[in-house]
């Protein structure tokens, strides 16, 4: 649905949406999201590009995965295909059972570069998505935009624009604005990306708060092992493009994580592992 | 970027008094520019047989004399009731077909192609069909000029459809807005509204110029005085309203200027 | 008078032009004759002949002062309405530079090769567009009375604005043209143009606009055409007897600061300036304009008088006098 | 965003049969416009006076008939001497001074006030003008023509060099740009050449307009014609003719999006 | 010198640029980079907005100094000013002994949001600079590209346009475009914000490689606490907005510095410290 390829019927030949599940094999249960064998090339004017290759995991319901790997290892690719915003070469993508073939609000998105809606205040645009779907359960809309504010700490830029934010406010702009509606599943493209240490250490916090209480899917792509250590049930490891996965590393610890704890520094260590093997 | 002016050695008074000596320094080249150019026309007019260029005071006089008569502001009036209705009317199916052009491929294809084969006839060719459709009055000439506001507010819609940020878009859909018409209506207007406001007022200032070639269809108004005007060589009299089509082009491009600044604040 | 039946319709479309051949309609408007009429009368005064005519085809106009080529193309074209009065006669005018016309005084027909032959080019005729009265006009004094072929010069049909640019700025070397053109020529210091040949000389009874109804108007109303032929034959003599009132009238039509008094009233003593009303007297060369508009191609009905004319208001206006 | 359509039922077989079909799709749909239009045309010819509003086939004899005698050919290659002339010199020079006034205030004030008072002459106002300074020849009309093209040129370039990204200014002298002709030769120009392109192709659809109008000025060329015709209300001739110009229109339409697009490739 | 704001004559009443020197009273010596009681005050329509306040430190010339501070504490309107992008409202900056009131290729400028000409490819946008103020000395035009996008790990991507690049790849661009020219200034605002670890560590490396070779003057914005430490000689500590320098902190440690040494930790924890005990 682009300007001029807005495409609203289904293809002829596709399947149709919501009828068709897709079990997990090794678990016999339906995971929340399926990644199944995904390949993406992208074609460009100096022949194809390929982003990733051949890309399986799964993300329980309610659990936290994160995707790290080194800058052009197709995490953004691979982010891209579960939000439904790029079709795969080749493989699918299964949330709850149904093919992921467009966005939807049951997908909350958080991109790298802050997408915010330029002629709406920083109110405006947390409010955008609450005009659509309505406040969630217990709240009035505009509590819901002041909550999510306080959340990130912007209650006094609510009336700015976003030409006049910093680049770590806009990008936290970004994050209340997904929080707003209050998706089941949140997918975040290195949302902390331009974030200070401190906001940082809060936000990690405060994610972790939201997702424990809510019990939300999140899949998260970072470049920053230590944030995805901190914040997951598992990692899915990238290696050097064309991406592939190298490895799940599941993160088996209570939280809240101790930063320099010996068990973190020894996951922290291991996913490291992967990229200092590797040659160049 | 910051202009490269040091403004420290006098720190308080900077704001005021800088602000002062730029506009007084604008103002200035404005009017050194006006008073050139009339001095360029005076010098032109005096190598050129006068009743094909006639010297600035000869079209005072005739200005003078129809502010006084009043026959300016009737005329003025009489092409209003036109170029109002047509520029309105004309810009508003322009906007809604080219935003449909620039977000449909299919709208693209059927119309899109409908568009191309009657983009170029020219807007005096629709002069006949504005006779059969609309008749020798205010709507046959509101018709010629809803044409051209129409197709020049059509491509500035188009093209600023096609350059909305696809970012934009998937932000919305994920945010909830799932139809054509909510994402057009909350995501492509706002972020084509300044390229819809350029097509405006692209279109405005076009319909002045649309609305004397109009006036050919016997309908009163400025152009039909400027063409009788022509038609007897009275090249004063066309100048002068040539210059009062002028003024009232910075009045009608002001305005919408205006209401620009005011809706796109967040730019 | 004519009382042919008819219930009188509440208003009435007037096409016509601001050019100085229609004296008569200026005349009655500014008299206020209309007034008296039943209808009341609209009055759409147009930019040109063709979109005058575009408008009569659609059947936005009930009665027309026109120029006779573009209501013959009307009339070819399947526009019924008939001439029923003549405006004026003969008033077209041949303008040529200081150069031109020498040679036109040493040379007479031969002007035109002896020009090319020293020049290397034709001479360049300036004119409204192609089959307008002044085109016409200018064809058939090279054609018929000169006996020449159109080859010996270069025709150029212009848009009415433009030629008056082009003639007083001596862009051509010739031109035909109607008043008050000659008389703007001769009063502008800078041109060097000036009549030469008048329509007397050139084409005896050569028509200039007229009063043409539409033939519904005629059919379902003909004694409210005869109220206006009546009317027009009043206008006619009020121009003979107050010439300079008539040109105050145009100037005040047209507008005080396009057409200037001073000018109006010495375009209205010019010899192009004969005001009549009797169609008969344009009927011959009429018909000779449509033979003209079938040559250029792109009219192919030939034309009898009974198709173009219908002289029976005109003799029961002017039998009251 | 990529299309919500799936395409893994048939992996192997997707890029032809899905390009394919779109393709077959996109043909049908453009023709079954035409063919809409067409009929339209015909449905509307039938209850319209024949003069005013000819039926097709009127309209394809003439056209037929002009083809075969090469009438078609000589007045587009007449017309093309004035067109491309015009629209070529009067773009360069619209791009140029759009650009100056896009980017310097003092430009802006002297040169952009002068122009906001000639910018709503109509272009035919400007006929005494061709006649005088260059006579009744392709000049004439070209100057006419280009008239119009400067104008759309001028909004543009200016427009586009006002939209240019400040932090790439920034970066162009942080790398040692200094002057202001190199930021507008390496950062200015590239930067606008999208909108540069976009007036130029306005300006070149534009142009075939103007010319028939210029072509008042007795000029020969398809505009001539199309005047002569209408005067004898010969209106087959008229509609057969703007397709002419519809065509050209296209055509030159095509040439320039090709040429955008292989300039503009890093978009 | 903006589009539509062109000035080029000098203010009458400023001070003639290039002549006058500014002595730092503390050294003795004229530091490269001298910050004077900077504020700066944007106006926007909710009315003025402080930025910065009295903000004074000096860079000496090849020394390496880091900005840290919290998102919104004005750290980039900072670097603008020093760059000459943004006039301050009070106070002024001078760079070897001038006024600053432009840019110039004396101080090579990264940018948090990668400013890449889009219209140029990865090559092309390295060239830039050398096509203006030529290579510098020892390399020729070609070779020096070739050699920065080694630098920077992007050879493959040298005919790529930055649209065809990922988030990193795109910084890493901007990174080789300012280290292109060998300017003797090198400003960077959060260079290194969107690369993935393991390059960051090689660009650390690297940027203090070039650095030791060639004795630059860095002026480094980070929010990264751990990235200051680990490059810096000193950290000017930005307090909360509108910001004000809290402290600058000398990092007395040899290189190459180990990240997980006393001494290392000891000042992080200083630095960090000055956020930790503020309010909210
Ligand atoms: N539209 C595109 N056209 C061509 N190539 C592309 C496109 N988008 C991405 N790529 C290429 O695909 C690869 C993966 O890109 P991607 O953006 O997914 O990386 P990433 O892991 O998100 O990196 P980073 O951490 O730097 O953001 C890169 O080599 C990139 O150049
Ligand atoms: N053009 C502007 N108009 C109005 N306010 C602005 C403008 N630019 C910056 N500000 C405000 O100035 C303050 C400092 O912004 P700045 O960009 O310098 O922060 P920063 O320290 O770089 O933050 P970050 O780490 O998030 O990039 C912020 O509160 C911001 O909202
Ligand atoms: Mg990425
Ligand atoms: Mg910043």
């Amino acid at each position: 649905m682009t300007p001029n390829h807005s495409s609203t019927e289904n293809d002829p030949d596709g399947e149709p949406t919501g009828t068709d599940t897709h079990a997990d094999a090794a678990t016999g249960e339906t995971p929340q999201i399926a990644v199944a064998d995904v390949s993406k090339t992208f074609q460009t004017d100096r022949g194809p590009v390929e982003a990733i290759t051949d890309v399986t995991f799964d993300v329980a319901r309610g659990e936290f995965v994160s995707i790290v790997g080194p800058s052009g290892s197709g995490k953004s690719t691979a982010f891209r295909i579960i939000a439904g915003l790029e079709t795969p070469t080749d493989g699918a993508v299964h949330v709850d059972g149904t093919r992921v073939t467009e966005p939807g609000p049951d997908r909350g998105m958080v991109f790298q570069d802050d997408a915010l809606f330029p002629w709406r205040t920083v109110a405006g645009n947390v409010r955008y998505g609450l005009e659509e779907v309505g406040a969630p359960e217990g709240f009035s809309v505009d509590e819901r935009v002041q909550y999510c504010l306080e959340l990130v700490g912007l209650t006094d830029k609510a009336d700015a624009y976003p030409k006049e934010l910093s680049g770590g406010q806009r990008q936290r702009v970004g994050i209340a604005r997904a929080l707003a509606v209050d998706p089941p599943i949140l997918l975040m493209d290195e949302p902390f990306g331009s974030v200070d240490a401190r906001t940082r250490t809060t936000l990690h916090r405060e994610l972790l708060d939201i997702w424990a209480a809510t019990r939300k899917t999140i899949c998260f792509v970072t470049h920053d092992i230590e944030e995805a250590v901190y914040l997951s049930d598992r990692i899915v490891v990238f290696s050097d493009a064309p991406g592939t996965v190298r490895d799940v590393v599941t993160v088996d610890l209570d939280r809240p994580r101790d930063r320099t704890g010996d068990a973190f520094t020894d996951i922290k260590a291991r996913v490291l592992s992967y990229f200092e093997d590797e040659p160049g | 970027m910051a202009s490269s002016t040091e403004t420290d050695t006098d720190p308080a008074g900077y704001p005021t008094g800088r602000l002062g000596y730029d506009q007084g320094r604008s103002i200035g080249i404005q009017l050194a520019a006006l008073v050139g150019f009339v001095l360029v026309w005076w010098a032109g007019a005096l190598v050129t047989p006068q009743n094909l260029l006639p010297q600035p005071p000869a079209v005072l006089e005739v200005l003078v004399a129809d502010v006084s008569s009043g026959l300016v502001f009737e005329l003025t009036v009489q092409s209003l009731r036109h170029y109002v209705p047509g520029l309105l009317v004309g810009s508003a199916f322009g906007m809604a077909v080219g935003v449909l052009v620039g977000w449909s491929e299919t709208v693209d294809l059927s119309v899109g192609t409908v568009a191309s084969i009657l983009r170029p006839v020219p807007p005096l060719a629709w002069i006949p069909f504005a006779i059969i459709w609309f008749g020798l009055n205010d709507s046959g000439a509101a018709f010629i000029i809803g044409i051209v506001a129409f197709w020049i507010n059509y491509y500035n819609a188009e093209s600023g459809v096609r350059g909305v940020d696809q970012q934009l878009l998937e932000v919305g859909q994920s945010l909830g807005t799932k139809t054509d018409l909510g994402l057009i209506r909350r995501v492509v207007l706002p972020s084509a509204l300044p390229d819809l406001f350029t097509g405006f007022r692209t279109a405005a200032g076009q319909a002045w110029m649309v609305m004397v070639a109009a006036e050919l269809l016997g309908v009163p108004g400025i152009g039909k005085h400027l063409w009788d005007a022509a038609n007897f060589l009275q090249m004063q009299v066309v100048i002068a309203y040539m210059l009062v089509i002028g003024v009232l082009f910075l009045a009608s491009d002001r305005l919408i200027k205006l209401l620009e600044a005011r809706m796109l604040a967040w730019r | 008078l004519n009382l042919g039946g008819g219930s009188s319709p509440d208003s009435l479309t007037l096409g016509t032009l601001n050019v100085f051949p229609m004296m008569q309609y200026f005349v009655i408007d500014q008299q206020g004759w209309y007034d008296d009429l039943g209808p009341d009368i609209t009055v759409q005064t147009f930019g040109g002949g063709p979109p005058l005519v575009q408008a009569y085809a659609s059947g936005n106009i009930d009665f027309a002062y026109v120029g006779i080529s573009p209501g013959l193309v009307a009339i070819a074209n399947g526009v019924s309405s008939k001439v029923v009065a003549a405006n004026v006669l003969e008033p077209n005018v041949m303008v040529g530079s200081q150069e031109f016309r020498s040679y036109w005084t040493d040379h007479g027909a031969d002007a035109f090769e002896q020009f090319r032959a020293d020049k290397g080019r034709k001479p360049k005729f300036a004119t409204l567009p192609a089959g307008s009265t002044p085109d016409v006009f200018l064809r058939y004094w090279i054609t018929e009375v000169l006996g020449l072929s159109l080859d010996v010069v270069e025709i150029l049909g212009q848009s009415p604005s433009a030629l008056q640019s082009t003639l007083s700025t001596g862009n051509a070397d010739a031109g035909s043209a109607i008043e008050p053109v000659p008389t703007l020529l001769k009063e502008n210091p800078d041109s060097d143009m000036q009549p030469f040949k008048y329509a007397g000389e050139i084409m005896p009874g050569q028509p200039g606009a007229v009063l043409q109804p539409s033939q519904r108007l005629l059919d379902e109303n003909p004694g409210l055409v005869q109220e206006l032929v009546n009317i027009h034959v009043r206008a006619t003599s009020f121009i003979h007897e107050n010439r300079t009132a008539a040109a105050e009238m145009a100037s005040e039509v047209i507008g005080s600061d396009i057409l200037t008094t001073d000018v109006a009233t010495k375009a209205i003593n010019s010899p192009a300036s004969n005001f009549i009303s009797n169609p008969k007297r344009i009927v011959d060369k009429s018909l000779v304009y449509n033979d003209f508009h079938q040559q250029l191609g792109s009219v192919d009905t030939d034309l009898a008088e009974s198709d173009v004319f219908d002289h029976s208001y005109y003799e029961e206006a002017s039998s009251g006098e």
